[in-house]
């Protein structure tokens, strides 16, 4: 019964291509950074995202580079809608970008699909119904470690971030969750890499644990400096300091730190396998976090063409609420304000042979939504 | 004191241990033309610079028409008329000859900037221009742009500049430094000319036009003033032979 | 606070305040002697971290790595200098300075297009990690210790190099008057090179000794290339001992303000607000030291006026 | 000179027919690619007054443009959540009227410029331009971590600010907005360049001690000129606001400061047009190799190594060498 469906769907497809061709192609804007620091992020959601599209011919996608420069994205945006016409926009890595693109985007009844960024207001008041945010509400990695925290017996948390309102997010997120005391709290400077003076207030403090948020270099920088500081504190943080692309800069410095994330490339399921090992033969590397988001987002779209047509906004909104797609993170849903509903795990940093990656200990937070639901208005 | 348009007392400016004057005590009366004469290095152009305002002096005053201009900056100074050539020639380059000696002219002529007023078509900054340019004889070449003068032509156009302003006193540095024969000529002339509006205190190598123009001559040498009178005293005194070897007095 | 972490923090700024003087100490150099401003100065601090980088993964010794770094950027001067940087020396400071931001385009995403776009990984040797006891009850990190000693080193070096021998002769005749070393018969454009290769190359050394302890990526070079030019404009442009006690300055500054100005300001507000505008203040900090330094003395601390 | 003022005429035609062109061919990007230009050009006319013809290299126009852009912002911000922006000396909740907004920007701007112009214009040569640089970099980092307007999210208005009688979300409509301030702002340089306030600053840029010795007090000749240049720059942060209908502290990063600059050496400093054609360039080639390839960051630094190295004094040049004799 089940191969006959699935050959009618097919079918159906296949019909569709050639009668109904217009109606069932979906264009796609991609906007994220592939120049100059940071790009990496932005190549591996493109990637993640090319690889579940690939071969559907009724997908087009462009891919514009924003350099990370929000001006650059409102343009970009501007162009897609108004010359090429896109149904979707997709692709934005931060924060600060996306809060200068969704809200125009989806005000002019462009679907927008976030393969990165989750900035709180637009989970909360700024919530839209052609908004989707496909990888996490910003807060949620935090708070997992919040919770991790607690359940690692933590105390007295040092907690930092930088002075930002992604990094206030942060310490926010994972004060909600925390039960201890702090130790101490920090704001470091924006780009900020040496964090010999942080390290030593961490030092002189007490504190039992150190909580950090510092994507990209920064990150880097405080994990290498850290361990060579002979501070033996637990540290914990959220997957993006201690991701596949990432890992690598970082060394055996990151080995054994406990980091939290809604994917991890040893999460046991189809989906997931079939993700990596494509991936891999692919472009010839593992896979990271925002690769698996990106292909989320992909199949995510391709699951909601298959149920209704893109000009049919109704229908095709319908159709992405229902989330009806196999995840590489195994059980996804969306919350009332569309953002995921999901497991957060905890990994620790493990080598593999040579090569560092992670490991999932445990799950930090189970059918995890996040702090803003009631805050929508939708 | 009534005859003295600019009086300067005990000058002095040290740069550490090293003295560029020394308390040098200068005068100039009006209608003359008072030559200050030296080796290089003597301190003769740091004296215009402290005089102008350019270089801060450490002690002394300065006293131009009964006023004092001890405190004054180099603008206000040049605002209530001491007017100055440089040793090198100094003017705008990109400018044509005629717009260098508007530019001069423009502090005399309002007191205010005119902010969106063309000023090519202020005729009478023009008109004037070209009166100066005459006197300095380059009324054919008002259009060139400076850069392109010739060497002598730039020391005309220096000195057109000091006139325009209509100054209480010039300070020549050397304004016929490289002049051909025709062109120290003109200027012999026209210094003699303006000398009784304006008095000249004028620093110069060529000895022939100094003792040509100059009613008074100041000898100065390691930043001290050692003589002081007029050009024959000048020629007589055995000091200034021992500072002016090789020279023909 | 106690006074054992005020020392530790000052140890921190001195050791920011050393590695600043690496950078900076070539960069017023160029300026001293050739009157370049070099915008891509901060390209060789990378280019020196992914020459360290390479070797290091090539070969596993940090000590080649250095050697790599030091080189690797050395002859992306000399390169630089010939194809390029030569045709600039009499242009005017614009041209000087759109060119080598051409120059950071071009390096940054050169180095991209050969190792990708992910950090690199750079770690310090073995018998530098951990710390070091000094004096009672400090500990400090080895590996910033020496550091320190490298930037003094260098330091120790440059004026060596500078007050007694024949090349330092040389560049003291630059800066005073370029017209001069023509006159003395000195070949200025090999000059030139030597002076490029080694502001560039004590460039390429900070990066990889910052890199090791940092991170190793596209664009680290711009944000140092600015504080650098804090450090020169604040010792006086063409100083080296200017560039000394600036980075050490601006170091410091730098390392205590944004550390004790938080703690300072809770003092009248409350925390939460304090750390917010503590924080925002303390990167400001440099800045407002520089201006206030210019204001007071607009030709920096040892410059000529 | 003769060409040069041709090819100008011709970059007005341009200016005026392209974004019809876009209009008409449903081709709207183009009328917003085209908006930048413009709303650049001004910024980068605005820098070209104080380092073009005065010789002030400012590195740090960044704050003006980003303060232009940040007064919009916040104005409008407060108008959409009609929330007080403060009660004392006044009630003031806002205002999205561009009519209101355009003179806060103007006299905002100019009070910044004249602060920042008063501490800087003590120094001179690259002090000068690392002072300029230090108070931009001052406003950057408080604008990223000040929470009240974004921070580093930066501030979305939505909505673009409103005129009397005139749709300003039509993007044609907006481009002429912004075109008349172009043709403003071109008037008003044209004007200042050829008066004898102009003749003093373009003299002080060649020679100040020559400009002090003939009694013109250069200090408040280069004061008036930073202002005025600040305040256009200012203006054109306002319009870049706008257009966006976002501003983040992105706009006060040094690189912001840089780019300005370099569509004003690129087009030919101390030309009228020059920042025009410099920022058309510049983006233009930013448009096609973006297209073509993620590295085009690569080729736009070899390009521009080649105009500094081979054209010199900026595109517009190309249109005057043959004739500059013949003045």
């Amino acid at each position: 019964m089940k191969k006959f469906t699935t050959t009618l769907a097919a079918l159906l497809i296949l019909g569709s291509t050639s009668s109904f061709a217009d109606g069932h192609k979906v264009k796609v804007g991609m906007i994220t950074t592939l120049s100059g620091g940071g790009s990496g992020l932005g190549i591996d959601v493109r990637d993640g995202f090319m690889l579940a599209v690939k071969g559907n011919k009724n997908i087009s996608v462009i891919t514009k580079d924003d350099q990370r420069k929000p001006d650059i994205a409102v343009q970009l945006a501007d162009k897609m809608i108004q010359s090429d016409k896109v149904d979707v926009l997709t692709g934005i890595i931060w924060s600060n970008l996306a809060m200068a693109v969704v809200p125009a985007t989806v005000n002019q009844g462009k679907f927008y699909l976030s393969p990165n960024a989750g900035p709180s207001k637009l989970a909360g008041k700024g919530c839209h119904k052609n908004y989707f945010n496909v990888a996490w509400q910003n807060d949620n990695l935090h708070e997992a470690a919040g919770g991790y925290a607690n359940s690692a017996g933590f105390k007295n948390s040092f907690i930092l971030a930088p002075n930002y309102p992604a990094g206030k997010d942060a310490l926010t997120g994972y004060k909600r969750y925390f039960k201890g005391s702090l130790a101490g709290e920090i704001y470091t400077k924006l780009g900020q890499k040496d964090y010999a003076a942080e390290i030593a207030q961490i030092r002189a403090s007490g504190a039992d644990s150190v909580f950090f948020f510092l994507p990209g270099g920064m990150g880097i920088g405080f994990m290498k400096q850290f361990s060579q500081s002979g501070i033996k504190l637990p540290v914990v943080g959220p997957a993006f300091s201690f991701d596949q692309g990432i890992l690598k800069a970082v060394g055996d410095a990151a080995l054994g730190v406990k980091n939290t994330s809604q994917w991890s490339k040893d999460i046991v399921n189809d989906a997931n396998k079939k993700f990596v090992k494509d991936f891999e033969s692919e472009y010839g590397r593992l896979p990271s976090l925002y690769a698996s988001q990106g292909y989320d987002t992909g199949k995510l779209l391709i699951s909601a063409m298959s149920k209704a047509k893109v000009k049919d906004k109704d229908k095709f909104r319908d159709a992405l609420r229902k989330a009806d797609f196999s995840s590489t993170r195994g059980k996804f849903s969306f919350d009332k304000n569309h953002h995921p509903i999901q497991d957060i795990y905890v990994r620790e940093v493990i080598k593999e042979g040579k090569i560092l990656t992670n490991k999932i200990v445990s799950v930090g937070l189970k059918d995890h939504s996040n702090a803003y639901v009631s805050e929508c208005k939708m | 004191m009534k005859n003295k348009i600019l009086n300067i007392k005990n000058l002095s400016k040290s740069y550490g241990a090293f003295k560029v004057t020394d308390e040098i005590t200068i005068d100039l009366h009006f209608d003359e033309i008072h030559a200050l004469i030296g080796p290089n290095g003597a301190g003769k152009s740091t004296l215009i610079k402290q005089i102008v305002g350019s270089v801060k002096h450490d002690i002394g005053s300065i006293i131009l028409d009964q006023e004092d201009i001890t405190d004054l900056t180099d603008v206000e100074r040049a605002k209530i008329g001491i007017s100055r050539t440089f040793q090198v020639s100094s003017i705008i380059p990109q400018f044509s000859a005629i717009d260098n000696i508007v530019l001069s002219l423009l502090d005399k002529s309002s007191k205010t900037f005119q902010l969106f007023k063309s000023i090519k078509n202020n005729k009478d900054l023009y008109s004037n221009a070209k009166k100066i340019l005459k006197e300095i004889e380059l009324s054919e070449k008002s259009d060139i742009s400076a850069s392109d003068l010739s060497h002598g032509d730039r020391r005309k156009l220096e000195v057109g500049l000091a006139l325009a302003m209509d100054p209480k006193v010039f300070l020549f540095d050397e304004p016929m430094a490289g002049l051909d024969e025709s062109g120290t000529k003109m200027m012999i002339n026209l210094f003699k000319k303006i000398k009784t509006n304006s008095p000249i205190l004028l620093i110069e190598h060529d000895m022939d036009a100094v003792f040509a123009l100059a009613d008074r001559v100041s000898v100065i040498n390691y930043g001290k003033i050692v003589a002081t009178g007029t050009v024959d005293e000048i020629r007589k005194n055995e000091l200034v032979r021992d500072v002016y070897l090789g020279y023909e007095i | 606070m106690t006074s054992i972490l005020f020392f530790e923090q000052l140890l921190n700024g001195i050791q920011f305040g050393t590695m600043l003087f690496l950078m900076s100490a070539g960069l017023t150099l160029i300026f001293g002697v050739m009157g370049l401003i070099n915008l891509a100065h901060g390209s060789f601090y990378m280019i020196g971290a992914f020459s360290a980088a390479l070797i290091a993964s090539l070969t596993g010794s940090f000590w080649l790595a250095l050697l790599a770094s030091l080189s690797g950027a050395a002859i992306a001067g000399v390169l630089i200098e010939i194809f390029i940087i030569r045709r600039l020396y009499r242009r005017d400071h614009l041209d000087q300075v759109l060119a080598t931001f051409a120059l950071i385009l071009l390096l940054s995403e050169g180095v991209r297009w050969c190792f990708g776009a992910f950090p690199l990984y750079l770690d310090i040797p073995e018998n530098l990690n951990g710390t070091l006891p000094i004096l009672d009850d400090i500990i400090y990190s080895k590996y910033r210790l020496f550091i320190i000693f490298m930037g003094l080193l260098i330091a120790a070096g440059l004026y060596i190099l500078i007050t007694k021998t024949r090349l330092g002769v040389r560049i003291r005749a630059g800066q005073n008057d370029r017209q001069m070393i023509s006159a003395l018969g000195i070949d200025i454009s090999k000059l030139y090179t030597i002076v490029f290769a080694l502001g560039a190359s004590l460039a390429g050394l900070a990066g990889a000794m910052i890199g090791a302890i940092q991170s190793v990526e596209v664009g680290m070079g711009e944000p140092i290339l600015i504080l650098a030019f804090v450090v020169i404009v604040i010792g006086g442009i063409g100083s080296i001992k200017g560039a000394l006690i600036g980075s050490i300055l601006v170091g410091v500054t730098d390392t205590i303000g944004r550390i004790f100005l938080p703690e300072f300001l809770k003092v009248f507000m409350e925390p939460a607000s304090a750390t917010s505008v503590g924080s925002s203040i303390g990167s400001m900090l440099i800045y407002i030291l520089m201006a206030l330094i210019l204001i007071i003395k607009p030709s920096g601390l040892f410059g000529k006026t | 000179m003769i060409i040069e003022k041709v090819f100008n005429k011709w970059i007005l035609l341009f200016l005026f027919t392209i974004p019809v062109f876009g209009f008409v061919f449903e081709e709207p990007y183009y009328i917003t690619l085209t908006t930048k230009v413009v709303i650049l050009g001004i910024a980068g006319i605005g820098l070209n007054l104080a380092l073009g013809y005065c010789g002030l290299i400012s590195f740090g126009h960044a704050a003006f443009f980003g303060l232009g852009g940040y007064v919009t912002g916040i104005l409008s911000f407060h108008a959409l959540n009609s929330e007080l922006m403060f009660s004392w000396p006044f009630v003031s909740s806002g205002s999205s009227d561009m009519l209101v907004i355009w003179p806060i920007v103007i006299l905002s701007s100019a009070f910044l410029a004249l602060i920042i112009g008063l501490l800087s214009l003590r120094t001179t040569g690259v002090y000068f331009i690392m002072i300029t640089l230090a108070f931009a970099q001052m406003l950057y980092f408080f604008a990223i971590s000040w929470p009240n307007y974004g921070g580093e999210d930066g501030l979305s208005i939505y909505m673009r600010n409103s005129l009397p009688i005139i749709n300003t979300m039509d993007p044609l409509t907006f481009y002429f907005i912004c075109l008349f301030w172009l043709l403003v702002v071109i008037f008003i340089s044209a004007k200042l360049i050829n008066s004898s306030f102009g003749m003093a600053f373009q003299a002080i840029k060649q020679n100040e001690e020559r400009v002090k010795s003939v009694g013109i007090e250069t200090f408040k000749v280069k004061l008036l000129v930073f202002v005025i240049s600040g305040t256009i720059t200012g203006l054109a942060g306002s319009l870049y606001t706008d257009l966006n209908r976002f501003i983040s502290p992105s706009v006060l990063n040094w690189q912001m400061s840089g780019e300005i600059m370099i569509f004003v050496i690129l087009g030919g400093i101390a030309r009228l047009y020059g920042p025009i054609v410099g920022a058309a360039f510049f983006i233009v080639i930013e448009q096609t190799l973006g297209g073509y390839t993620e590295n085009w960051q690569f080729w736009l630094g070899l390009i521009l190594i080649l105009e500094i190295l081979y054209v010199r004094t900026g595109i517009l040049s190309l249109f005057e060498k043959k004739f500059k004799y013949e003045k």
